[in-house]
């Protein structure tokens, strides 16, 4: 199998709404950066993966072919790829696969959404949309309803606190304020946080990212390619991917799915009851596929940062979980622990994630990868103005996308190789 | 005539509208139990597993499952309290989510909770299956009450 | 009230609904020009290709265009005699649609052919631009005639 | 690279409506096809690639999380693959990445369409919304318009005809009449075919595929897995991906894209108009991958027969040209010498293609894949109950699915290997 690089990445300025420009010009402007980058021009590219979510969005069916052609890609391969909030990780994925199989040596993986053009209740539709529309939307449900039956159940089950996953929030804020890409520039505290005005009980609004327009970028190439493009080399070296039943209900509930180097005996106080709805079954088995092709056995201290999939600060608690940074039902004292801090022990979401980056779905798994290969390359000064993010001697990251109430997510370590 | 609401850059309203004639297909008897104020289930003859919202075929071992009618009555999986809904069901907030379990069944049943006080609301509760009189012919047709 | 087409399989009307409020983005001049009877196409300074609908960014290079006023008189490059159509313009039936080709343009453009009986349109006809005075602020602004 | 296998295929009788039955459970009567075909079990697959083209078909969105569900396959990896009318060739190429690539060894790749909650002008209305909603589709434009308009350029080109495009349909439905698969089962006459009501001109409504409701699948199996598994190996030996512009009246005018052991003096004639309105770009790019993989120099002598996307009679004709199996200009010449019928040189569309077993977008691309399988593995008696349609000594057949006006199109190369 061919090794496969990223090898550079682009991004616009996430915003609430971005009307100056159609989604293929905000494609173009994350590619042109990305080509900068690299030093690369329209020629060396030989296929491309679009990603994004819902032709509702914007009411233009195929939007792919009107980007591919907009970027001056034709008459070169491509495809759409699509899966809910987990879009943009599975197009880097597929742009994984189209390298590693040896039909293309340089992709472009793009992705973008551009949810203005509806209102805010509309939007959440949807998404709402996005789960089942025969028993689940009917009734009123909708995501951030889903997300915060999980929390309660997680709080029941395992102690966890509101101010737990207020902390998580503010800690995204606090690192995005230093993102000149993301939406969101504000400072908030713990109190704020719980104070806000609640969604759905216990998720208050800002633990939940926002809508957003935006598009991103990365190269990807074959090992090859890629060294004759970048010192800076970033290898992808491990790859994982979990489903989960449409309906939250319908999950099984019974035994963890072990990664390497875990016993059973690990879990044993969970009794048999896991997931059910309290953790995210799909998000595990992506991280078992990643970590054993990656070797790793303690993520804790094997992995120097991640970019999680936030889009509540409850499902990034969930999530420290099934990456086992620790046990499951630790989440709440991973926390205040302080170990996700851009100080602590293993970093998550430098970068402000979703909940402060902002969520333009198709373009937010993707952007997870342009952060992450700028730690890895050690680019966040040039691409930031301040190393304020950068994680220092930052060798292995790993990025986390993830679909409505974990129907698909998607795992990928990134390593430096330089 | 086009609703115009910005000319630099233009920004037009452009409305649509769909008239779906959905289907239930294989599970329509559960949309028509609700009339008859029952839940109809599923239950996998090979795997045993049991289903609700009920299924065609086993979802875990894929199997042609057959129909069997679930209790009403079950407990509070857990719950949330929505005070923001997707613009369809704006008028309706706030409004409370519930996942039923049910004695003999697998998987937890979404739905809605009435008649009870957020705060008095608790993982446990026993709850009961009420059905709408004037059904519209979906999942709303049924929701909970205290037991 | 929900609409039931059969019981079955149970069968039900959903209408949906969407409000777009749509932006033509950093194309908004090519829209805002019908008005003034004018056809804005843009041109590329590094490879020269020129593009009619118009783009930021060339197709071909993918440099910066430039905008242009484009000629309004072209002839006929290929066309079709419609007499079905997708659900929105079923009253406009039947109706013609023409590319047309421009003088220095190197796209042929579409639009609609009206004035002209079907059995007397043949490929490489000229014909000209007619603008709407009321405008729609849409691409159906503008449509062609026999020059 | 690892070579890769189709293995089986399953798939659901193609009707106007089927509200009998969702969406999901169509695919699962396909794939349970699948399966009993090679002999698995759902536990031997390790991944899926799920097809559909459009959320406004039905309303749901992320409806291959609810498929991948109902299959049985959580948590297993997946992703859906979307490209307009493309979407099925689309996703076999995904899943040949995904084994090739070495993420998977036995892949499902399944897809379908449900057209029928709306009315046929709304369908068709969705599928002109695949077009430029800023520029094309205001004006009235849908997809038989501007199939229309090609087919007028190429009769003024090259002198085609109304009646040879008659031609293409009378074949597709004498075809599909011996297959039970099939929507359509009518035997027509040209001058039926040109008596029928006009569409758009030249088209008339038997020259144009119809909406559908259907569900198909492909298993596809690394070599390794592929022997464990069956004796009649099938290869996927070559894989090309084509995309052109959005806008039709985009398309460059230029020089035909050279296949294997073509010289430019060929195509002299053209004086540099290619592939303009009259021709498919993205096609030849297809095709100029694929035979490049496969080593076909001389298609219309080294293939056996092969499956094209049909959604008009006119992209048939277009198509010949696009695959070399005459000459550009040559394609109505090419039906009238008789040479894409069941019995002559180079069968094109034994099955029936589009026009007579129906268009289930999500579905019809894989449709192929699976009617090419038994071709090659000599078992179109076994799942068609007679063996009218099946192609002597086929060895080596060719699958074409294209989207709107050639946006995207995938061209693979199977071949028999036992
Ligand atoms: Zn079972
Ligand atoms: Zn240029």
């Amino acid at each position: 199998m061919r090794r496969v690089c990223v090898i550079s990445g682009g991004i616009t300025k996430f915003a609430k709404a971005n009307p100056e420009l159609t989604q293929e010009a905000m494609c173009k402007d994350a590619f042109d950066r990305a080509l900068a980058d690299a030093g690369l021009e329209l020629k060396d590219i030989d296929s491309s993966i679009c990603t994004y979510f819902s032709d509702h969005f914007n009411g233009q069916l195929l939007f792919d072919s009107l980007t591919q052609d907009y970027l001056g890609l034709c008459p070169k391969p491509s495809m759409r790829i699509e899966g809910g909030g987990a879009t943009g990780g599975l197009g880097i994925r597929a742009g994984y696969m189209n390298v590693a199989s040896g039909l293309s040596d340089v992709c472009l993986v793009y992705g973008f959404e551009k949810m203005s053009e509806v209102n805010t209740a509309k939007g959440n539709e949807f998404i709402a949309l996005a789960s089942d529309t025969d028993f689940d939307f009917p009734v009123g449900g909708f995501y951030s309803g889903y997300y915060a039956t999980m929390a309660q159940r997680h709080m029941h089950e395992f102690g966890t606190t509101a101010e737990q996953f207020a902390r998580i929030a503010v800690k995204n804020y606090d690192n995005a304020f230093y993102n000149p890409y993301a939406q969101k520039h504000e400072r908030l505290t713990v109190q704020d946080v719980l104070n806000a005005p609640m969604i759905a009980t216990p998720i208050t609004r800002p633990m939940v990212c926002v809508m957003s327009d935006g598009a991103a970028c990365v190269i990807l190439a074959s090992e090859e390619k890629a060294k004759q493009i970048t010192r800076r080399l970033v290898y992808i070296t491990g790859l994982g991917c979990g489903t989960d039943t449409m309906r939250l209900g319908d999950r099984p509930r019974g035994d963890v799915i072990l990664l390497p180097g875990e016993e059973p005996e690990k879990y044993a106080y969970l009794k048999g009851r896991w997931p059910g709805v309290a953790s995210f079954r799909g998000g595990r088995e992506a991280a078992r596929q990643a970590y054993l092709q990656a070797g790793i056995t303690d993520p804790l201290h094997q992995i120097d940062f991640a970019e999680v999939h936030d889009a509540y600060a409850s499902s990034e608690l969930q999530t420290y979980e099934d990456m086992d940074f620790c046990k499951y039902g630790d989440g709440g004292k991973f926390v205040e622990a302080g170990l996700p801090y851009l100080d602590g022990e293993l970093p998550v979401n430098p970068s402000g994630g979703l909940i402060a980056c902002g969520h333009p779905v198709g373009a937010t798994g993707i952007m997870q990868g342009v952060f992450a290969l700028w730690q890895l390359q050690e680019t966040i000064q040039d691409h930031m103005k301040s190393d304020r993010l950068q994680v220092k001697d930052a060798r292995r990251g790993l990025i986390h996308s993830h679909a409505g109430t974990g129907t698909y997510i998607t795992v990928h370590i990134l390593e430096r190789g330089w | 005539m086009t609703d115009v609401y910005s000319f630099q850059p233009l920004m037009i309203g452009r409305p649509y509208r769909i008239e779906y004639i959905h289907s239930y297909g294989e599970v329509s008897q559960f949309f028509l139990g609700l009339k008859e104020q029952k839940l109809y289930a599923s239950r996998c003859p090979r795997c045993g597993a049991t289903w609700l919202p009920p299924r065609r075929d086993c979802g875990k071992c894929g199997a042609k499952c057959n129909w069997f009618e679930a209790s009403t009555e079950g407990k509070i999986h857990t719950y949330s309290v929505l005070h923001f809904a997707g613009e369809a069901f704006l008028n309706d907030l706030p409004f409370v989510l519930v996942y039923v379990e049910f004695p003999g069944i697998d998987t937890v049943f979404l739905s809605r909770l009435v008649g009870v006080k957020p705060e008095d609301i608790v993982i446990g509760m026993s709850v009961k299956a009420r059905f709408k009189r004037l059904v519209e012919w979906n999942a709303n047709d049924v929701y909970f009450v205290p037991a």
